[in-house]
This record gives C-alpha cells, sequence and structure tokens, in this order.
C-alpha cells in the first residue's frame, strides 16, 4: 500500500480528489432526486415533510461542495444559514401537522377529494 | 407542501447566476418565513380544498397562449450572460467602476442598496412596514400569555426538540448580528438578518408556545419597534439634509465622505433591519394567534 | 502532507457520497414512514459531516473551515433532532410502525409501500 | 440553433410564470391562488437576476485583481422585492384568514355564491344583478 501511494504523483492525487468531489457531487443530486421522488408520491405527509426536510439538509450539502467546486462567492453563509432555516422549517411543518389532526377526524377528512 | 424545496432550489439557482445577497434572503426568506406563514394560514382556513367548479381546459388554453406569445417575445431579448445586454448598458458600470471607491465597501450589492438607491430601499421599508400594519389592522395581535408560562401544552412532549431549540437560538441570533453587521464585506446585510433574527424567535415560538415567546418579545413592541426602524433610515436622511447635503448624502455624516457612506450605510441597515425583524415577527404572531382563538 | 490529505479527502467524500445515495435509496424503498425516518435521519447523521470533513481537507486555512465546522455541529445537532420530532409526531398522529401490528414480519402491503 | 439556447433561462421563466398564473386562475382556493402568485413572483425574480448575469462575470463582490462583475443592480431589485414580496404575501393571507372568518370558507366560487344570495335577501329589488357585480 505504501509502494502504491508513493508511486503516485502529488498531481494525480489531487485529480482523484477533483474527481471524487464531483462525484460527491453527483452522489448528492441523485440523492436529492430520490427525495424528491418521495415527496411525490409520498403516502403520507409525513412521508412528504420527511423528503423535504431531506432535500434541505442535500441542499446545504450541494451548495457547500458545488460552491467549492465551483469557485462561488460566499457559498459557505449560505449554506450556514441554509441548516438553520431548513430546520425552522421542518418544525414548523411538524407543528403544524400536529396541531391540525384533530380538526381532520372530526370531519375534515370527507372533504379530502 | 413542495414550495419549500421549490425555493430551495431557487436559491441554488442564484447561487449559480452570482447573486449571492439574492440567494441569501431567498434562503432566510422562502424556505422559513414563507413556509410557516402559509402554514399558519393554511391552519386557520382549513386544509382540503374543493375540487375546483369549473373547467380546467380553459385556464390550460390561456396560459399555453400566454406562454407561447412570451415565448415568441422572447426571441428577441439578449441571451443568458451576454455582457452588451441593454441591463448592463447604463448605470451598473458605474456602481462596479467606482462603487468601491465612493462608498468605501466592497459589497456592491450593499453599496448601491443602501447609498445609491436609498431612495428605493426607504420606498421598500416603508412597504414593508405598510404592510405589517395593514395584517395588524386586519388580524390584530392577541396581547399577552393565554397560557401560563412554563407550562404550554404545544410541544410539552417534544423534550429533545425544545433542548436543542435551546442550544441553537443564541448561535442564530449571533449569526444574525454577524449578518447584519458583515453586510459590507460579504453577502449580507439589513434585510436579511432581520428575516434571521424573526426566524430565531419563529422557532422558539414554535417549540415552546406563544406564551413564553411574547415574554421575551412583548407583541407591543413590535409596531413601536418597526416604526423606530424607519424612523432611524429616514434619521439618517434628515441628518444629511441638515448638514447641508441631499436627502440620504451620507457623504455629510462625517468629515471623509467616505468614511460618511459607510457610517450612513450602516445605521440604515441597522434601521432596515430592525423593521424587517418586527415586522415579520408581528406578522407570525398575529397568524399564529388567530390559531388558538378561532 | 498534501497527498495524505488529498487521499483522505477523496475518501471521506467517496464514503459520503456512498451513504448519501444509500439514504436516498432507503427513503425511496423502504416500506413505512418509521423505516424511511430511519434511513433518512441516520444517513444524514454520518454522511454530511463525511462529505463536510472532506471538503475541509480539500481547503486552504480560513474562516471559511470554522463556517464548514458550525454547518457539520448544525446539523449534527438539528438533523437527529427533526427526524425524531417527524417520527414523535407521526406516532402521536396516529401513524404506527408496520412491525408492530404482527410478528415483526411486514407483510406485503402494496397500497402502503 | 446557438442563438437560441441562449434564451432558455427565459423559457424557464415563462414556465413558471405561466404555471403560477395557471394556479391564480385555475384554483377556487384563495390560499392556492396566493401560492401561485408567490410562484409567479420568483419567476420575475428570475427573469430579473438571469438578465443581470454576465458570462464569466464574478459576484458582485469587490476583490483585488477581478473585473467582470455580474450587474449589482437587479440584485438590489430583487433583494428588496423577495422582502417585501414576503410582506404582501402576509397581507394577503391576513384577507384570506378574514374572509374565512367572515364566510366560513375560502372558495372563491362558494364565497361569490354566498354574497349574491346575501344581495338578494338584503334587496329583492330588480337592481340585484347590478349590486352583485359591484
Amino acid at each position: 500500500m505504501s509502494c502504491a501511494k508513493a508511486r503516485w504523483s502529488g498531481a494525480s492525487a489531487v485529480w482523484a480528489s477533483d474527481h471524487m468531489l464531483t462525484a460527491a457531487i453527483l452522489a448528492v443530486l441523485l440523492t436529492m432526486m430520490m427525495a424528491l421522488a418521495r415527496a411525490v408520491i409520498g403516502p403520507t405527509e409525513y412521508d412528504r415533510m420527511l423528503a423535504a426536510n431531506s432535500f434541505g439538509t442535500k441542499t446545504v450539502l450541494l451548495i457547500a461542495l458545488g460552491g467549492h467546486a465551483l469557485g462561488w462567492h460566499s457559498h459557505l453563509d449560505i449554506a450556514l444559514l441554509y441548516a438553520m432555516v431548513n430546520f425552522v422549517g421542518s418544525i414548523a411543518v411538524m407543528r403544524f401537522f400536529e396541531y391540525s389532526r384533530p380538526q381532520d377526524e372530526t370531519g375534515e377528512t370527507e372533504r379530502n377529494a | 407542501m413542495l414550495f419549500g424545496i421549490f425555493s430551495l432550489m431557487t436559491a441554488a439557482l442564484f447561487m449559480d447566476l452570482d447573486a449571492v445577497d439574492v440567494a441569501f434572503t431567498e434562503a432566510a426568506v422562502g424556505a422559513g418565513v414563507t413556509t410557516v406563514l402559509m402554514l399558519s394560514c393554511l391552519h386557520l382556513t382549513g386544509r382540503w380544498e374543493h375540487q375546483p367548479s369549473h373547467n380546467p381546459l380553459l385556464p390550460l388554453i390561456v396560459v399555453t397562449v400566454t406562454g407561447a406569445a412570451l415565448i415568441y417575445g422572447t426571441l428577441d431579448a439578449p441571451s443568458l450572460g451576454d455582457p452588451g445586454a441593454p441591463v448592463h448598458q447604463h448605470v451598473a458600470p458605474r456602481y462596479i467602476q467606482q462603487g468601491p471607491a465612493e462608498v468605501g465597501m466592497p459589497n456592491m450589492v450593499t453599496a448601491v442598496l443602501a447609498s445609491y438607491r436609498g431612495y428605493d430601499t426607504f420606498g421598500e421599508t416603508f412597504v414593508i412596514f405598510t404592510a405589517g400594519i395593514a395584517v395588524l389592522m386586519l388580524l390584530g395581535i392577541r396581547e399577552g400569555p393565554e397560557s401560563v408560562p412554563g407550562h404550554t401544552t404545544v410541544g410539552a412532549q417534544q423534550i429533545i426538540l425544545r433542548v436543542v431549540v435551546k442550544l441553537l437560538i443564541p448561535l442564530i441570533l449571533l449569526y444574525g448580528l454577524y449578518v447584519q453587521f458583515h453586510g459590507d464585506f460579504g453577502a449580507g446585510g439589513g434585510f436579511q438578518a432581520g428575516v434571521i433574527f424573526a426566524t430565531a424567535f419563529v422557532l422558539y415560538d414554535l417549540a415552546f408556545g406563544e406564551g413564553d415567546t411574547q415574554r421575551v418579545v412583548p407583541a407591543s413592541w413590535l409596531p413601536r419597534l418597526g416604526a423606530l426602524g424607519v424612523l432611524v433610515y429616514g434619521g439618517v436622511g434628515l441628518a444629511s439634509l441638515l448638514a447641508g447635503k441631499p436627502f440620504l448624502d451620507y457623504s455629510a455624516l462625517a468629515n471623509d465622505p467616505v468614511a460618511g457612506q459607510h457610517l450612513g450605510v450602516l445605521i440604515v441597515e441597522l434601521g432596515v433591519g430592525i423593521t424587517v425583524f418586527s415586522i415579520i415577527l408581528a406578522i407570525f404572531y398575529a397568524l399564529s394567534g388567530r390559531r388558538h382563538g378561532a | 502532507m498534501s497527498l495524505v490529505l488529498d487521499l483522505l479527502s477523496g475518501l471521506f467524500l467517496l464514503l459520503g457520497g456512498f451513504l448519501s445515495i444509500t439514504g436516498g435509496v432507503g427513503l425511496i424503498r423502504l416500506p413505512d414512514f418509521f423505516s424511511r425516518v430511519h434511513a433518512s435521519g441516520l444517513n444524514e447523521t454520518l454522511a454530511t459531516p463525511l462529505l463536510l470533513i472532506g471538503l475541509m481537507l480539500q481547503m486552504d486555512w480560513s474562516l471559511d473551515l470554522l463556517k464548514v465546522l458550525f454547518i457539520i455541529a448544525l446539523v449534527l445537532a438539528t438533523s437527529p433532532t427533526a427526524a425524531h420530532a417527524m417520527a414523535k409526531a407521526a406516532l402521536h398522529g396516529g401513524l404506527r410502525p408496520r412491525a408492530a401490528d404482527d410478528t415483526g414480519r411486514p407483510e406485503d402491503d402494496p397500497s402502503k409501500a | 440553433m446557438i442563438e437560441l439556447t441562449g434564451l432558455f433561462n427565459y423559457w424557464i421563466v415563462v414556465f413558471l410564470m405561466m404555471a403560477g398564473f395557471y394556479v391564480v386562475i385555475a384554483r377556487d382556493n384563495l390560499v392556492k391562488k396566493l401560492v401561485g402568485l408567490a410562484l409567479f413572483q420568483s419567476s420575475v425574480f428570475l427573469l430579473y437576476i438571469s438578465m443581470g448575469k454576465v458570462a464569466d462575470g464574478n459576484a458582485p463582490i469587490y476583490e483585488p485583481g477581478i473585473t467582470a462583475y455580474s450587474n449589482p443592480l437587479p440584485h438590489v431589485l430583487i433583494l428588496t422585492a423577495i422582502v417585501v414580496g414576503v410582506a404582501t404575501t402576509a397581507v394577503g393571507l391576513a384577507l384570506v384568514v378574514r374572509i374565512q372568518e367572515a364566510y366560513g370558507t375560502v372558495e372563491e366560487g362558494e364565497i361569490h355564491r354566498q354574497d349574491v344570495a346575501d344581495d338578494d335577501a338584503e334587496r329583492p329589488a330588480p337592481t340585484t344583478e347590478g349590486d352583485a357585480e359591484a
């Protein structure tokens, strides 16, 4: 293993890690697609909520990684902000469902067209 | 529900278009505040909608025709990223070339926002203030805690959530301050910071209930705070007027014009931040206070 | 030194990307809400720090490193909390884990999956 | 064809705008209409921002050695517009809430029916139709 490492030039290691970055971005994008699919098909609201939350976290990752790869300005500020706001959004949605559940059981469900 | 996701994507798109500040705002506003407000309203009006009573075909045709016309219209438009487009010809080059020297801050967006286009921003702040007042007139804030503080029913089961929220809120507030005062150098400024601050309190409200939050920030403060923000902004303008310069010309605020600009922008951003924070929190109080009363 | 860093970074990014995709697959494939919460929650909690550490190893010393560290801390705090809160809200709202109904072997139920 | 591919940003904007427009005119639910308006609004944001983009430009934050920046002016306009948009959306939501309290529904057709019924009950005079219009 150490022999193999020694034969690697610095340039090829940079090349490898650059491609790892690309691969990681692609992986995150793929996960976002899956989360989106779950959000669209999700049978219950909770599934949608979960997918949205997951999607948000992956967006944080995408902005952090992609911003680094593309050299965006101050992308980390935005990623940080996202990580906060996404949490707030998830909690808000959760609260909303928790509140509105009893109403559904008292006759609102029939209207679900 | 998917609206939140949509705004996340929009912000990522803005990033790619170099609009750091806009992405920042959209991130702060779209995912958090808009979702919360929409949900509060949905909660009041019921979650399910009736089937549309009329045929969807006619709107579809209207939309298709309009869209086709618009797309036909775009054929003459300058293509994406063309530096020769008319947008880039008039005042923008001056902002870019002279801005850093004249206003003395690297972030041109903040410079244009607060200094060159100070009138516009003053107007926008007023619009926000007016909108907040309108919401308050329509709904009103339920004053005072209706539940015994510390014994809220909401989220009483969610102990983990409460602890994490408690840990998180100082961080969010700190970050809001950073955004507020770092706006001269990087993405950020009063609008975003105000929204972030409001988000922190909204989070507290969501986890601990109305009563506790109103003990921290009483609802009666908020309209006054909003007015204070607008007054701070206008006061800077008046100060420069009294110093013998045009309204909102910050060069008059210090001996060195650039330092004066910097000072003016800082104060103005602070005013904007205060207004945005208090108005958004007031709107949230108004919408969520109805929840229990209705 | 930089060679080791690059290799490590690539390793972290690869692992993180793999975990992220695994979470996405779990989000799509698992049969009910609670297992999906577990897939997404656990994967986010591990994949995000891995990816971000991989990113950190590629960056120069600056304030940005601290920001990434903040993002990691934030995601580590919020992601499990959000997952926990959502699962609790779902349980509170009347959703039951499938395995609780029977002996633990979920039968094939096309209406739910 | 190369000319055309540079225009795709407008097409995305048009698509978004029309999606929002469709929601506004085809849905009865007032909250849905507001969501549609917000969608419409963000398509306009996108239009402005994409117009401000300069190829190979950088974010408009001054750094030594960089000469090409994207246009900061649209950014400023849209930045304020987003926050103002939230405030105005909130006004719309507040109105919807009041309508809900007054009529017990947020469906447009239902509200209209109640309005017409109210007018009929108040004034059975032949001027009913004109009043319903107003």
